[in-house]
């Protein structure tokens, strides 16, 4: 029934000529990206069914091999592009642009019926989880505080978080004491802190949020006085340090076919409505702006 | 007389033991079924929680719609699709390669050769190697060497490797246990070494080959952590067309759901979880099915 | 007689092709092994060159991606162990006495309705035997023996256990049912109990078949990861406690090759030094089976 | 002449089809009784419902009575176990374990408590020597009993139920796979036997149920056609079949 | 009376036991060769060798030669497949595929490229009638082969064999198992058949060798005592053992 309409026609032109677009974007890398990819990845249907777009989870550093290897168009990244990885690009030829699309706020947590912990410093908290740590009870971080054992939880030594944590508060990446209780499953990181009075872990913001009733987030002193993660206080940057950014990498010469082109600009003009959906925080608004300047 | 009294006490004494081997009898028996009941209870409690949590999720729409952010919205279709299309192509790949080498084992070669020997402590062996190990394997070798890329066919190539270990071992045993009176029966009416392995040795071993099919096959369907390395997307919004398409598995989508922070995907999972039974239940059924025709003692 | 000759040819071309397609099949065993030692040992090889192979053996501390880096492989060794045995406890046991059941002394109709049902245990996928674990079993342990941790050897034991039983009961149920009746019928003539005929006649005549069983149960034991992943931690500490978190090799791997961790990398090549142990590992457990089935295989 | 067993009654149903027919037949202790009728008339049918072993067939039904010693064995209650032991039986197929030919003798007599090793060599020795096979395998006691010739297998059979002394020994065509040398020891060891056991034997030789037994039962159709002495059963048969069966025809 | 085959310094070995030792035979075409001799003496052995069944038993060794119609089957080249056709065997112990009766019957010629299903139907009535077996099967050829009696289980597999239409047939004791009405009527089968086939029996039956025989060979632990015409060497033994054998002894 479309030809037999033509009065409609000129109205639904632009329309029509978005509709056209197909081809496929693969896409892979970071599953901290992952959710935010996917839930624009299915706005996008809405809009253009005929373009396949399969997002994998391989994990930031996973997806960057494939993304060297010309093997997808687009890359989530959880953590900037390192220094290695871009060479590695260079020398196969993959010129791409990174595009900043959210933020992850890192919470820290304790059980809730731990009544004690109400903030910590930036200092006490490297007191507590650097690499010679002699912290064992609570009452060897503040005297106040019980000589009970603290029994510490940290996600996968291989995840973006678990890096920007130890980077943030140890001041190396992956510099940390090794005696803590590790999980790949941050729902299964919420299980432990939940069940476990002397709990004392950190995991994504996201996490915390779907779970407020059964964990205690501590605020954060990073010297400006005590902060607690929130939309507003990670977005403004007042939450500090346990924030970070979060990217997507495009290859350029994917960015050359429309649908990818489309594709990305889409990305971050939806950007800022959908994340907070899917449990992160939005950048402010001129960020946005300037990775669509970036991709012009 | 005296004979008498000593038969009574030999009777007496015989008694002793037949009760007391008809106890160890009896207390086996329900050790046994205790055994077994455990398994069923095990099985029973999973099954409650997985059903209780998922079963309100599960309507035509959940399996019509694509994945979706939105836990009303989210659907299995693609994953659905994804995962039939692949393990329809490993059962295609690995029933007759798992089949075809327990025979050549079985049949043809020595089994007193060092090649016969090689082969069986290989191929047990590989039964051992992780499945991200294949994964690994399959990118290599699949996606990259033969340029397959991140398609259906890599993801079926690489779980048939996985898989084939367990179909041949379990085919060699069922080929094993044919009775070489049968054998023998057979050859001596002048048909030839296949056409007996046709048509007396694999109808008899039927049964354990489909058994080692089965529970191979249950496993494949199972796998995550090899798919996603050969490629395997975690959200796919579109029906697979052929085998070089990027596809998504059940378990990838459910691994998916139950690492959100989200507590309705939880659920959602628990429903794409009864899918994933009902799916490999369809599976099982047939070769069940068939398992029961031709199981049938023999003398 | 010329018909004939030609006839006898014909089926001999056949016979000759069908067995060079099945060494063919055969062989695909052999390249896949291949295959996996060019990709485990290639990069090992270079992992061993960064990394002292005594220290790898020696030190008890696994740290590959924190800092200070320790590549002291026992930790994980002794979780996998740990595991393997676990299940294996529960596994062989259940699954073999579950077999003796369905065969030996179920009623034909119990027995096919529990096959299938015991084997849709085998598909569920290990997330779900993980969780499973974890919110269940653990509390379980927890309340019979305090000092449970959340994540903890003993209960991804148990789900492993659980989940290989099926397996074990399976292949062990078709290995008993092809031993001839007439054996069967020959031990109750002498006045044999069903538990004699069982364990005394049954059992041993059909051996190899379920030590094969055995061997591919313990394998997949070796080989599971997600369940381990999840209920056991993923803490590479050396404890022979069952009741603390640990991790597995393969519970390492999969972090490692799903994880952040940029390729090239001394971490990522810890993913190939520990696939290659474990594959020598499995190796010899292979080996040592093999020899014990051939001195117990019984024919009929 | 006591009686040992005694069938009343009895019928034998393979799911709907009836392989036995009312029969009603008395077995004498320290008697051999013989049974003898065309191959599928149900010889073997009826000497496996007097240990029960037709119990294992699933769909059988069988109604009647069978009185042992006085007492009915195909009540519920009855001990099969104990049963078979006192009833004990070799098959018209060798079935030897794929087991060492020892372990082959040992088996019931083990189970039954004997656990003395020389008392169980001797008790092999015995057996062996009972089912006139020592001479051939006392070498090779150790190796696998399926490498024996089908006779000897059957001759190992035999000895693995004389380990067992039971009280009555009911044989479906036991020398059906032996020579006549072996035939005749087996038989003269049945002669011996009889004093302290109570012989049932399905044969189909007119011959040696002619030569060996004191009793012989004709069975037809699933109907025990006749039955009585054996002297008079082959001299005067009531029966024009039975006649027809054992006079003009040969073995 | 012509020649069909030819043994010639045959020896045989399960592994470094001597099972044959240097036989010597001549089977003639369109007569029944009889061999008898006490069990383990090596007859099932001697009749496996010659359509190479024992080829199938690991570490076995064979030397000398066997001329089938004047060529050696023991040749390496020999066609294995071809030969058990046109030599075909029933074995000891009865061993029907577990399949329905139908199915085992036409398990050979279906594999031979007969595929037509009425000339099949046809087949299976001629060949289990021919085994004496059709009367009692033919309403339920499409049961498990499984539920037959013992001796109807051998009739099987005659009938199976004889669906294949061979050039020879070896029996291994192919009537142990049955009653005299069913053995008679195999005997008159071979007599039937021995116009179109050369037959090899295996019997421990001295009356059934001198009953149907052309000619009878005497094994004893491993030799060929004594070969002849029947009716010489039952009544002229040449040696001091063969006529121990079969005089003063019974079957
Ligand atoms: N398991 C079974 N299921 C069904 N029918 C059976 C079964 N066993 C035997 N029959 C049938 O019951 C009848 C009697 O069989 P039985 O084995 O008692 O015969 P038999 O007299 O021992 O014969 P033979 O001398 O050949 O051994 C036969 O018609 C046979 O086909
Ligand atoms: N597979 C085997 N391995 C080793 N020895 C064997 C094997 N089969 C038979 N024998 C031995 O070879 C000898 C001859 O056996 P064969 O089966 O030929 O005897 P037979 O004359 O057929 O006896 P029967 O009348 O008891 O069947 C026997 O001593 C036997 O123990
Ligand atoms: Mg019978
Ligand atoms: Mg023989
Ligand atoms: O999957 P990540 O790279 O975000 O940890």
């Amino acid at each position: 029934g479309c030809g037999s309409k033509p009065a409609g026609q000129t109205a639904q032109e632009p329309a029509k000529e978005e509709v056209k677009l197909s081809g496929e974007i693969k896409i892979d890398g970071s599953s901290t990206v992952f959710p935010i990819t996917e839930a624009i990845a299915e706005e996008f249907r809405a809009v253009y069914p005929d373009v396949k777009i399969p997002v994998g989870v391989s994990g930031t550093g996973g997806g960057f091999k494939k993304f060297v290897a010309k093997e997808t168009d687009i890359n989530d990244a959880s953590r900037p592009i390192k220094s290695q990885e871009a060479a590695d690009a260079a020398s196969a030829g993959v010129e791409y642009v990174e595009l900043k699309v959210a933020f992850d706020g890192l919470s820290v947590l304790v059980n809730p019926s731990n009544t004690w912990v109400d903030y910590l410093t930036v200092d006490e908290l490297k007191k507590i989880w650097a690499p010679d740590s002699t912290v064992k009870t609570w009452k060897d971080v503040r005297a106040e505080w019980p000589a009970e054992e603290i029994k510490l939880y940290a996600p996968g030594t291989d995840s973006g978080t678990f890096d920007y944590f130890t980077e943030e508060i140890n001041g190396k990446s992956g510099a940390i004491r090794p005696d803590f209780i590790g999980s790949e499953d941050d729902n299964v990181l919420v299980q432990g802190i939940a069940g476990d009075k002397n709990a004392l872990g950190f995991f994504g913001f996201a996490y915390y949020e779907e779970n407020k009733d059964k964990l205690k987030v501590v605020k954060i002193d990073n010297g400006n006085g005590a902060i607690e993660p929130t939309f507003d206080t990670i977005k403004d940057g007042s939450y500090a340090p346990l924030s970070r950014p979060l990217f997507i990498y495009v290859n350029k010469a994917s960015l050359e076919k429309p649908e990818v082109k489309e594709f990305v600009t889409f990305y971050l003009e939806t950007a800022k409505d959908i994340v907070k959906e899917v449990g992160y925080v939005a950048l402010p608004d001129e960020e946005y702006a300037a990775g669509l300047n970036k991709i012009k | 007389m005296e004979i008498n009294t000593q038969t009574n006490m030999h009777t007496i004494k015989r008694k002793n033991n037949i009760n007391s081997r008809k106890l160890k009898n009896k207390v086996f028996h329900g050790f046994l079924i205790l055994a077994t009941t455990m398994s069923i209870i095990v099985l029973a409690l999973l099954l409650y929680q997985i059903f209780s949590t998922g079963f309100k999720y599960l309507s035509f729409d959940f399996l019509n719609n694509m994945p979706s952010r939105f836990p009303h919205k989210a659907g299995i279709k693609s994953a659905l699709v994804g995962s039939i299309w692949v393990i329809s192509l490993t059962a295609l790949f690995s029933f007759p390669l798992g089949v075809g080498t327990a025979i050549y084992l079985e049949k043809y070669s020595n089994s007193k050769s060092w090649l016969n020997k090689l082969l069986q402590i290989n191929i047990a062996n590989l039964a051992g190697v992780p499945s991200i190990v294949y994964g690994m394997l399959g990118l290599a070798v699949f996606v990259r060497f033969f340029n397959f890329e991140r398609s259906i066919l890599s993801g079926a190539l690489t779980l048939t490797l996985l898989i084939l270990p367990v179909i041949i071992v379990a085919a060699q045993e069922a080929i094993k246990s044919v009775p070489d009176s049968l054998i023998q029966g057979s050859f001596a009416l002048g048909v030839t070494k296949w056409q007996t392995i046709t048509g007396v040795v694999l109808p008899y071993a039927l049964p354990g080959i489909l058994t080692g099919t089965i529970l191979a096959i249950s496993r494949a369907m199972g796998e995550a952590a090899p798919l996603i390395m050969v490629g395997a997307a975690g959200y796919i919004a579109f029906m697979p067309s052929g085998p070089m398409d990027s596809f998504t598995v059940l378990p990838i989508q459910i691994f998916n759901w139950t690492s959100r922070p989200q507590a309705e995907f939880q659920n959602i999972a628990a429903a794409g979880i009864i899918v994933l039974m009902a799916l490999l239940l369809t599976a099982n059924a047939t070769a069940i099915i068939l398992r029961n025709k031709y199981q049938n003692r023999t003398d | 007689m010329k018909s004939q000759g030609k006839a006898k040819r014909k089926v001999h071309l056949g016979e000759f092709f069908i067995e060079k397609a099945l060494q063919l099949f055969a062989a695909i065993s052999i390249l896949t092994t291949i295959a996996i030692i060019f990709t485990l040992f290639q990069e090992t090889f270079i992992f061993f060159q960064e990394v002292s192979i005594i220290e790898f053996f020696t030190s008890k501390m696994w740290t590959p991606t924190l800092h200070p880096r320790n590549f002291g492989i026992l930790p994980l060794l002794v979780g996998t162990m740990m595991i393997a045995l676990g299940s294996s406890i529960i596994a062989l046991p259940l699954g073999l006495f579950t077999a003796i059941y369905l065969s030996e002394y179920a009623h034909k109709k119990v027995r096919s309705v529990v096959k299938p049902v015991l084997e849709i245990l085998a598909g569920i996928p290990s997330i779900v035997y993980g969780f499973f674990a974890l919110t269940f079993i653990t509390p379980i342990l927890q309340k019979i023996l305090p000092q449970t941790q959340v994540f903890n050897a003993a209960s991804a034991s148990i789900a492993v256990g659980i989940m290989i039983t099926p397996m074990v009961a399976s292949l062990s149920e078709d290995a008993m049912m092809a031993v001839p009746d007439s054996i069967r019928q020959g031990a109750y003539a002498l006045g044999s109990t069903k538990f004699e005929v069982a364990m005394k006649v049954i059992v041993p005549a059909c051996l190899s078949s379920i030590a094969s069983a055995f061997v591919l149960a313990i394998s997949r034991a070796v080989g599971e990861t997600m369940i381990v992943a999840i209920a056991a931690g993923a803490s590479p500490t050396l404890t022979f406690n069952p009741l603390k978190s640990i991790q597995t090799m393969t519970g390492f791997m999969v972090n490692i090759s799903l994880g952040d961790i940029q390729h090239g990398t001394i971490e990522y090549k810890t993913v190939f030094a520990v696939g290659a142990l474990l594959f020598v590992i499995t190796f010899m457990m292979n080996i040592v089976a093999k020899l014990i089935v051939n001195k117990y295989r019984e024919e009929y | 002449m006591d009686l040992k067993i005694k069938v009343e009654s009895l019928n034998f149903y393979y799911g709907a089809f009836q392989a036995l027919e009312d029969i009603h037949m008395n077995v004498h202790e320290n008697k051999i009784t013989a049974l003898i009728g065309p191959s599928g008339c149900g010889k073997s049918t009826f000497i496996r419902t007097l240990n029960r072993m037709n119990d294992m067939i699933e769909g059988t039904r069988v109604e009647g009575s069978i009185l042992l010693d006085g007492e009915n064995i195909l009540k519920n209650e009855t001990d099969v176990v104990d049963l078979r032991k006192r009833v004990g039986m070799v098959f018209q197929k060798p079935n030897p374990f794929p087991k060492t030919i020892y372990e082959n003798v040992i088996y019931g007599p083990k189970r039954h408590g004997i656990k003395n090793k020389s008392q169980l060599d001797e008790l092999v020795e015995k057996s062996l020597t009972g089912a006139a096979l020592w001479n051939e395998v006392k070498d090779k006691l150790h190796q696998s009993a399926l490498a024996l010739s089908g006779g000897q297998q059957q001759r190992l059979c035999i000895a693995r139920c004389l380990a067992m002394e039971p009280e009555v020994l009911l044989m479906d065509e036991p020398t059906s796979a032996l020579d006549p040398i072996a035939t005749q020891k087996i038989e003269e060891l049945f002669e011996a036997l009889k004093k302290k056991y109570t012989i049932v034997i399905v044969t189909h030789s007119m011959q040696q149920a002619g030569r060996i037994s004191d009793f012989t039962g004709f069975f037809l159709n699933g109907e025990l056609l006749e039955y009585g002495e054996t002297d008079v059963l082959f001299t005067k048969p009531r029966d024009k079949r039975t006649e027809d069966y054992i006079t003009g025809r040969f073995g």
